[in-house]
């Protein structure tokens, strides 16, 4: 794999867990006054499938989206601005962190019913075949969205119609607090379901970048040459509480090595390390990005901030489409 | 034009609003279950397949939920669906795409993208449809914000408010009384619009207003006809468009008549047909004589044994009874007489059932 | 297999081929004012399933359901009355064809919507889990309603919670007048779907009664142990056209031919063959068998016929349990 | 008795609903997402699973509307479930199983069997919930033949009404909004039941009446009080079920007063709040004084921006200008004072977000 490739995986990834680090450090000010579903942990999953994608290829995802939204090239003032409530904001203000979205780089919109953006984004796939276009779509989920029937509905008319499509399921073993165990049978592997549709279906870690890169660029390359869906099932796990800044694991509905476990498998750390031991990067460079992010993030942030909020008669616009 | 005073079937004069628009633009395509059979979903979609070919024109799996996502998603990236179900009934199963998702997404995201999604539903009656192949459920989507909601009463209208709602930015949801279908009445040839959100007086009057809905509007015709016989002037509106709803020609309509009579297709308690009682009662007050009145479906699921559908089917002899009670006359009169002549669970005698 | 139990197989089949052919017969009377769904041609999948039954346990079903009541003993005279509309009728005429229930022979219920009885088939199997009861809950279904998101919900319900409950998919590889092709996608075997949950799931001949009865022996004994759900998929055949009395090949959407190899397929015919051969029955008992379900059959219609429709009050009858 | 005197917050009093029900009654059981876990659907659930075992308190997949299916399947066969939703608007994935299904199912089979089913569902407001995490959707159920539906204002009506629900032979709706919970008030131990279909005069006043809906209750009595003040005699009636609605107490208090404003928590357009409006203007109509009027969301979806939420939701003000016009007084005298004393998008200061 190409070094730059390596670099820029480990930079967006820096990106994204500073950008949600910053989120949670600010959000107790109560100035972002909506839900938030912080991805920190599972961040090699949507930098090593984006880094896959051209600009004009589309991706949804769901309530979870900050890192997906980023990892198509978002933009991150808008998203601030959006978390802070702002006419700035990519939706105006009308949407807050679970509706981002910003088309001019193929981020074509995150909502939060889970399981629901799922047949949105095979829609998309299916226009972008209609319409002779060359794209690729993919969608974002966690492994809850499969036990809605709709998941099921969408990979069956993707590979029924072969469409340029790649389910990407972040499976971070809970649903809020329920374990997989109350919700799906034992012994079964989540990638397994795709297989009785026929569709090619693989599992991964998702705490790997490279592996997630690469089980990503089999899968887009296929979709992209007409070979139909492919889905993929990572493994992660979610570091903060479901919604919201905070730990929660003395909650009690997962355990502290469990969590430690997967903390000593961060994803970011581990390619901090094969970076450095592969001498790609030093330590030096590693801050000095840092610092650049950061005063990225911090410039995101006052632009939030200071934008203004919308206006009483902004409530009544774009209820229709003129 | 010689051409204008064709009829066709309300069932033709869909087909040809899907067809003109298709022939106009590319972006337009048709999906739903059935829709390329033999049968054409009852002629509406018969002939599209041929002329338009697989990929414009679809039959799809039974997975309305994902369908109508699959839709929505086509018309984010630029095409413009029509999606079709047989039944209302089984587009509850799409609820959530529906509302949570095509009714919101040109809010929620701040204007940026529009979802151009027609929703074609047909509302089942009689041979024993049922309690879940007829229901009437207007009066949920005209509650939700972002949607709009069209039910046409005749071919005429039938095409004009199609070609409309396909070419609408905004998701439509057009809803096709199945006892309308065989209706013929003139339809112009080519391409023309009836706008969304105008209602249209059919029959003018003076003594009360009488809004009906889509096939109750028919009714509502047969009931002006006999109060005209017995000197009552009962003006008649066609709603056509629920969502947004015509209130003007509603208000200044019942400032003259000073009566309101509202007929609707659907359940009465917290149906459609209260929304327009009670916006008269709210910004006419002053003009009306007599307290408004609602025929309506009674509370109570659709009965399948005819002898029991007969019950619960008003028709033009309900509304002509409500309206002699409004005007202070006794209501049962003439009953008798406006009774239907053919059975009351088919729409006319050319229909032998089973659908 | 013992010879008592070939004989019943056949004699009920042959029963509910000759209630749907007399209902063909009659049907364009237009006494019989509601949609009628027939079974002629599927017959053995209701009986080979429903011969492993017990009169207390459950069977559900959808618009198709004629064959699978009166496979699990629902009153004939009941069924005919609701067909005509009648408070003698099984729902005392609110119901018609598509609403079909006999709650003294453990017929749950039918109705019309695809797929929706599935997960309520499975609720009763949860309940009578939770009631300590002992029953066996069967759930009848076209292979269309594989198609609903809802089977996969109650699959895997079924699957996680190790339900009594055997789902039976007929698949007559048309839903209406649409072929497998236009819905599913191609080379995917439809019991393949179940095995993604970890369900046991097997494919047979949906026109050999004897198949049947193996395959749902099997499913019945291990849901009645505790062993959890199986999925049956049975491959068959619809005569007739979907929805009314008449044959409806002319329209186009199947052709003659595949429709003649079916008819060879005929399952009562091959059963009769068998018991002829094997010398279980002669063709004077079985011209006998005919005349007496032929006299109950005409019974039924009469009474069915002479029974009273419901009144005007009846109407408001049973809108809440009081 | 003093144990009488004791205060409950309103998730408390669902929560002693069904300890009572469960306790009482071996064949009732709750599902939910989330049931059982550390947070127990907002503290509603709490203890349940420790005290009944996982068996009677079960967590599920996330399939609305499969295990909406699944209650009423084990509910045929003599369970009586009480299913949860965190969000109205998720449950809209199941809405088929909800007005195909339960609430026919009586009705279709001629009265054999019975669905005593409770689905509880939570309207989520304010803290961004926006467009897809707030909707009020009672007006639906409401207008389904089959389905009670339930709107409790206070823990004491919460917890009456729901063993009410729960002892039901029906299914019934039970909707709470996210902004009663926290609020405290007396609540008796041990079981009793407030009875479905009785709505209830909460304040007397002879100027008018305004009947209210759920958490709009609270703003409606706030507004009487100031109304109070100024010599304006409101009474104030809580609806608590919509379905069957309790016509008779409506209609005698606006024979009383000649004026009715209707308050309620979701759109007003077809809402809920047109149907009130509607049956009064069609059966008390000489006794009217003046039009009726509607305080309800602007027909618009929830935004999720705080600033924004602040013009969306109606409240005590509104419904006190809207009553001052009513009496023919200029409506927006004393708007600012009224103003509640949080920020508009918490219902608490105890509530610091994200739920
Ligand atoms: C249809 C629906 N049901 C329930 C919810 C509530 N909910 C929000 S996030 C969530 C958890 C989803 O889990 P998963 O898909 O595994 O994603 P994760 O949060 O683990 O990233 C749930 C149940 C919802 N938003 N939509
Ligand atoms: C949810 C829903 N969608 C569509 C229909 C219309 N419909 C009635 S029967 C049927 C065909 C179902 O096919 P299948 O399940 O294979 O059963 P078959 O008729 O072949 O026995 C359809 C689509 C319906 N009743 N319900
Ligand atoms: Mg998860
Ligand atoms: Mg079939």
């Amino acid at each position: 794999m190409e070094r730059e490739i390596l670099k820029r995986l480990f930079s967006e990834m820096l990106r994204i867990r500073m950008v949600e680090e910053k989120i949670a450090a600010l959000y107790p000010e109560q100035e972002m006054r909506c839900p938030v579903h912080l991805c920190i942990g599972q961040e090699a999953i949507a930098v090593g499938t984006c880094a896959n994608l051209a600009r004009d290829d589309y991706v949804l995802s769901g309530h979870r989206s900050h890192g997906h939204y980023l990892a198509k090239g978002g933009d991150l003032k808008a998203m601030m601005a959006e978390l802070y409530g702002k006419v700035t904001g990519c939706s105006k203000g009308k949407g807050g962190s679970m509706h981002l979205v910003d088309l001019s780089a193929g981020f074509l919109g995150a909502t939060p019913i889970v399981g629901s953006t799922i047949p949105i984004g095979v829609g998309a796939a299916l226009g972008t075949v209609m319409r002779g276009e060359g794209r690729v779509t993919v969608v974002f989920f966690g492994e809850a969205a499969t036990e809605e029937g709709v998941f099921h509905e969408s990979i069956n008319l993707a590979a029924l119609k072969k469409l340029p499509v790649v389910f990407v399921c972040e499976n971070n073993f809970y649903s809020v607090y329920s374990p997989l165990a109350v919700r799906q049978p034992e012994g079964r592997q989540i990638f397994e379901l795709a297989k009785g549709y026929g569709v090619e279906s693989h599992q991964a870690d998702g705490n790997d970048v490279v592996e997630v890169y690469e089980a990503a660029e089999r899968a887009v390359r296929k979709a992209r040459r007409g070979g139909g869906p492919t889905f993929l099932e990572f493994k992660t796990y979610r570091w903060r509480e479901h919604c919201g800044p905070y730990y929660d694991n003395d909650l009690g509905y997962r355990s502290e090595a469990e969590f430690q476990e997967w903390r000593q498998r961060c994803p970011i750390d581990r390619m901090k390390e094969r970076l450095v031991r592969e001498s790609l990067l030093r330590q030096g460079d590693i801050s000095e990005m840092a610092a650049s992010l950061e005063a990225e993030i911090r410039e995101a942030v006052v632009f939030a901030k200071e934008s203004p909020a919308p206006e009483e008669e902004q409530l009544f616009d774009h209820i229709c489409s003129p | 034009m010689v051409v204008d005073d064709r009829e066709l079937k309300f069932s033709q004069a869909i087909n040809e609003a899907i067809d003109t628009c298709m022939a106009k633009d590319p972006r337009v395509y048709v999906m739903g279950l059935g829709v390329p059979d033999p049968k054409g979903v009852f002629g509406s979609t018969l002939g599209l397949q041929q002329k338009y070919g697989t990929l414009r024109v679809m039959d799809m799996p039974t997975s309305e939920n994902g369908m109508t996502g699959v839709a929505i998603g086509s018309a984010l990236v630029g095409m413009r669906p029509i999606m079709t179900h047989q039944r209302v009934d089984f587009a509850l199963l799409a609820i959530e795409q529906m509302v949570n998702q095509a009714a919101k997404w040109h809010y929620m995201f701040g204007g940026q993208m529009s979802v151009p999604l027609v929703i074609r539903m047909i509302i089942g009656r009689g041979w024993g449809q049922g309690p879940q192949h007829s229901q009437s459920l207007q009066a949920w989507f005209s509650h939700v914000p972002g949607l709009k909601v069209v039910m046409p009463a005749t071919p005429h209208d039938a095409k004009g408010l199609l070609i409309a709602s396909i070419e609408e930015d905004n998701p439509v949801i057009f809803i096709e009384h199945r006892w309308l279908y065989n209706v013929s009445g003139p339809v112009p040839a080519g391409w023309y619009q009836v706008p969304l959100g105008k209602a249209k007086v059919v029959r003018e009057g003076s003594d009360l207003t009488i809004t009906a809905t889509s096939y109750m509007t028919l009714e509502a015709l047969r009931a002006a006809e006999t109060l005209a016989e017995e000197g009552i002037g009962a003006e008649v509106i066609d709603v056509r468009t629920l969502n947004p709803l015509d209130e003007t020609l509603i208000m200044e309509s019942v400032a003259r008549t000073g009566r309101l009579l509202v007929a609707d297709t659907a359940w009465k308690n917290v149906g459609f047909s209260a929304e327009i009682v009670a916006r008269v009662a709210e910004k006419a007050f002053p003009y009306l004589k007599s307290a408004p009145c609602r025929v309506a479906l009674p509370d109570c699921p659709a009965p399948t044994a005819p002898e029991l559908s007969r019950y619960f089917y008003p028709h033009a002899a309900h509304v002509a009874a409500a309206a002699r009670r409004m005007i202070g006359l006794s209501g049962d009169g003439r009953m008798a007489e406006l009774a239907p002549a053919v059975p009351l669970d088919v729409p006319d005698p050319s229909f032998t059932g089973p659908f």
